[in-house]
């Protein structure tokens, strides 16, 4: 979950890291609060990357600017994402802008630091010295300091590289954040001001961060309905634009079965996983959203299980397929722990499980050629 | 031979209790893998199916001698769970769970590294070595012993990859599944030494997705000159950029996460890749054709 | 400091504990606002203890009800306290009431849990069964577990007292608190619900808290106007009802020479540590605080330097009392670091530097009697 | 004899550019303890009157030698200086620096243990071995060499105690400032462990304040059958209940905290307690008019 700009500089301040005194534009009329001085920075509140090459950030000399660009930026889309409000802060004149930021790195099993004495929009073209950190309570400031004065001749400005990265590393920690990047992090008057914050907090960390749960909660309001319900009741559900709706368990089964549906031309309307909740709930809220969605023209279920025992899954299927009032056809395709006893109910049912996947795909694809 | 689990692999199950303890208390038994004894936190419970349950992990480990752990607990007690299993002196742990904040991940790896323990997951149906012992809840069914290694990020897709490999007599050593997190107890980089190191294993099969880095350190194990021939197949490449894919660490940010890169990479190391799952069975056999040339 | 207990509640709620649902009455109007049920709790939030059995919290069944006792709650004082703010809450019926605290335990170099199976006003005359954790990363949920169930029968709840401690504890890390103490926690349906809070936050990490910071920058504009001028500038005071004026250094000497001043038949004026600010500044302005001081008859000036050089601090005072326009009498002490030049420079300045403590406090008395 | 620092102990100064680091060096020196090199993060210096400065105390160490640290850093770098220090090998760190957050004293003290080092501090003068050598900044002409080994929660209290002992011809073998933090790097049980194995130690002397439960410490110990005759003082009787006294644990919580609670208690364990300053040597005496009875 990545927090707005001015989330995440409320978060950093409130750690004691020095962010430029900003607020929060709702809508354009906000502008007239703003008492702080001008030049300022009017700045596109949005979680997608490359907001300032994209335009999403204006300098004004006065509020009437300030209003022309606020209304401009509301009207902006950022990869098609819309403000959802604008940070109006003073426009700090600097002497340098740095990189840092605080990552949580998969291959050494941690944090780490990530450094470049070179900050700016075009940060993904340079290659930052890293400091692999692991467990935060590795955290050496003298490794850092040795890591950085191969990077960085102001040796002044090292030292409070350094602390800046520990205080960052800490607010990683406290926060459960799985990124703290600060680009640009400024240099004024020798001291460092994070001009920017881009905070991502962990959503597993939602059941010991109030914050975190109620921020989740409120973007799923702002997701497509169906999308909604589907995470509501703990099925894991990403809306595609395709034809073929898929009813599916594990995440990686799920997307090799979408790739083989769209190495047969065919295309997957969604990624569907419903293995953290499989139970007769889980699957009719699974066949619901499917069966109301009009550019969906056939379904493929398909479950390998291994926590989830197919049987049950089987007698569910049954359930469901003996109740539903939709006509799109259902491909099924079930394995795994309970195969014989799933088998034996679905052909009583008079429904067909086939063997193989390709089977299965090819079976949706006849369907698919017909609807 | 395997790596991690084998026939005097004694296996302590944390959550008897519960679904998933009751059922593998039974599968393990069936597979001929001792559970020798269990742990119910906040449950006055005596056995389950006969399996004696203990106040603590180290009762259990010093009354029964367990080496294995199996851990059956939701997130938020799961990092206080694998810690005690660590302490009790179980040297290799499953922990199966999904929904763990990786800061929790972060902690359990660095104390079980501390420790000199193998921790497999978190988010991952755990390690089963055909024929010899299982430490997990995979369908038993789909496994046959051979000479492959295998490593999964996903689970249900190792039970459909292994299945394909059994029916086309291309058996296993040990199939690992590393899980889908960022932060893996044992990630790709550690499970490849394993399996490397284990004299049975003649090839190896890695089942990836988008995300992460786990290709990478494939594609750089692939690279050496000592590698065992490698094979994998990468799903995904349908998976839209930016959405994260169930797993925590399956989402395309970078050019890098996307499926045709990994492709490229691993097959720029020489790795065996398949276009898909129905090509992974042909994948693995020209690995396996590779092996003593 | 030690955060008032709505704070304290709110706090805890971020991380994930759950608390009553309550409202802060700021006067007694806002009781007008509260639309939780009734019975509620009304409850005076002050920071000393024992504030159950002084009659600090109320049971009222009306509005009416609450009203009046808010009225008297604000009208009375808890050891010469009156309360800032009153807390209502749902009164709440509950099974039983728990024990439970993280605090730090120098003995042991680190926090320890505390838990009592009986909760409740005479927490002082239980024995708390005490997990010494040591630092945070040591917490070991099977240690307290095994430590709970010999206090503690209901093995289910000791499962929710485990899982509750190690939140509390990632509190006391996370929030830099040195107590953590929930009393009463009560049982409710076999849940746990924090009836109280006392969280006391550590002053030395307000650098990394901005609301620490802010806390006590708060709570410094309520200490009488001296005292507050003096931690401003960093000179540790604590004000007394005596009258003989100390400049002192050193927390422990300090301490030791008001020993003597009371053993001596006087009292001490107040406890003055000038040693973090040693500087002219300092001083004038601890001179500048006990002149004033009406009750004040003469100031000792007792420093034994070792950080501290005295020589410097004798330059300091004979400009002082070159230019101090105040007839108070002043007694000197000074030894230390820089001795042979600082007993230079007050003989030049014509000022007497007794060589001995008793000699200086004999001195004192001489004049106090005469005053 | 000496505990802690002796003729072989070699300094590095952490913060070496600093006020306090520049009188170290030229103190220590002349007291006869060499200031082998310094650190001055952040600053371009080569040397502070000769002493050669690094930029890290691994650097330090390895061309120096030095095996014991002198930390001169504001609190919130001193986690990481003293970290650093402890990293690079130094056994024994004196902290001096005050206003520490407790938790970063919980992590020095923990990572100190974990190396076998001994950490002193935070907030305290250091020690010194009367004669030997000092690792601190306490006024050395107060000391001199003897059979009492004195420990002390507050600074200038152990100055002017000292000086009262010296003058009285008690001298003492060793000065451990263990400093007025709740939590220590080394507290007042540890500090009269090492006393207690110092052979040509007597004696001991101890200067407590209220709050806290080191003078506790000081009475277990002194209760031992084989414990060496202490003498103590205890001040703060005139300082009022819920006042934070300069030192973050002198504070009168409960009726244990109170001066006289803590003199009761000391008394009992058979230690000679002064009733005030000028009445410490004389305890002193009466302590030493014990050894070998």
């Amino acid at each position: 979950m990545l927090m707005i700009e001015h989330a995440g500089k409320a978060l950093l301040r409130s750690h004691g890291v020095a962010v430029p005194h900003g607020q929060l534009v709702r809508e354009t009329a906000d502008i007239e609060q703003w008492r702080g001085p001008y030049p300022a920075a009017l700045k596109a509140q949005v979680s997608s990357g490359g907001r300032g090459k994209a335009g999403g950030v204006a300098r004004v000399e006065t509020p009437d600017e300030a209003r022309a660009a606020a209304l401009r930026l509301f009207d902006s889309e950022f990869q098609g994402e819309r403000p959802s409000a604008l940070l109006i802060e003073p426009w700090l004149g600097h002497e340098r802008e740095l990189y840092l930021s605080i990552v949580v790195d998969g291959g050494y099993g941690g944090y780490a630091v990530l450094y470049s004495p070179n900050g700016g929009v075009d940060i993904e073209a340079q290659q930052p010295s890293v400091y692999e950190v692991g467990p935060a309570h590795n955290f050496r400031a003298h490794a850092l300091r040795a890591l950085l004065s191969r990077a960085e001749r102001d040796t002044a400005l090292v030292e409070r590289i350094v602390a800046m990265a520990r205080r960052l590393l800490r607010v990683a920690t406290v926060s459960d954040a799985l990124t703290v990047e600060i680009n640009p992090l400024a240099v004024i008057d020798g001291k460092l001001l994070a001009l920017d914050a881009k905070i991502a907090r962990d959503e597993a960390a939602a059941f010991r961060h109030a914050d975190i749960a109620q921020e989740c909660a409120h973007r799923r309001t702002h997701e497509a309905a169906r999308v909604a319900r589907a995470l509501d009741n703990n099925l894991m559900m990403v809306a595609l634009e395709g034809e073929i709706g898929l009813i599916s368990g594990g995440a990686g089964m799920t997307m090799a079965v979408m790739d083989m549906i769209a190495a047969a031309g065919m295309r997957p309307a969604c990624f569907l996983d419903c293995s953290s909740n499989p139970t007769p709930a889980g699957y009719r809220l699974a066949f619901a959203l499917l069966d109301e969605d009009p550019a969906i023209k056939a379904i493929l279920v398909s479950i390998f299980g291994g926590g989830t025992h197919i049987d049950r899954v089987a007698r569910t299927m049954s359930e469901i397929m003996r109740e539903r009032r939709c006509a799109k056809p259902v491909v099924f395709r079930m394995n795994g722990n309970g195969r014989d006893a799933a088998d034996a109910i679905m052909t009583q049912a008079g429904l067909c499980n086939h063997q193989r996947l390709e089977d299965a795909v090819a079976a949706v694809h006849a369907l698919g050629t017909r609807a | 031979m395997s790596v991690l689990v084998d026939r005097a692999s004694r296996v302590l199950i944390y959550g008897i209790a519960g679904n998933f303890g009751r059922f593998s208390v039974r599968d393990l038994a069936a597979y001929g893998t001792k559970p020798v004894a269990g742990l119910a936190p906040g449950r006055a419970i005596r056995d389950v199916d006969g399996v004696p349950v203990y106040a603590s992990a180290a009762a259990a480990c010093r009354e029964h001698g367990a080496n294995a752990a199996l851990v059956y607990v939701p997130a938020p007690m799961a990092l206080d769970a694998v810690l005690e299993v660590i302490d009790a002196g179980c040297k290799v742990i499953v922990y199966p769970g999904d929904g763990l904040p990786v800061q929790d991940a972060i902690d359990m790896r660095a104390a079980a590294r501390e420790h000199g323990t193998v921790l497999v997951g978190p988010n991952t149906p755990g390690v089963i070595s055909p024929g010899e012992a299982k430490l997990g809840f995979m369908p038993s069914f789909c496994y046959t012993p051979g000479t492959l290694g295998v490593i999964s990020r996903s689970g249900s897709l190792s039970y459909e990859a292994c299945w394909r490999l059994s029916g086309e007599g291309l058996g296993q050593t040990t199939v690992i599944g590393i899980g889908g997190d960022p932060v893996k107890g044992l990630n790709a980089a550690e499970a490849l030494e394993l399996l490397h190191a284990d004299a049975t294993t003649a090839a190896i099969v890695y089942l990836g997705e988008i995300g992460g880095s786990d290709e990478d350190a494939v594609a750089r194990y692939a690279a050496r000159p000592d590698a065992k021939p490698t094979a994998a197949l990468v799903v995904g490449a349908a998976a839209p950029p930016g959405k994260k894919m169930g797993h925590a660490a399956a989402l395309v940010g970078s050019q890098a996460d996307s499926q045709a890169a990994k492709v490229q990479t691993l097959r720029a190391a020489g790795v065996h890749v398949a276009a898909g799952l129905p090509q992974l069975a042909a994948a693995a056999r020209s690995a396996l054709a590779r092996v003593n040339k």
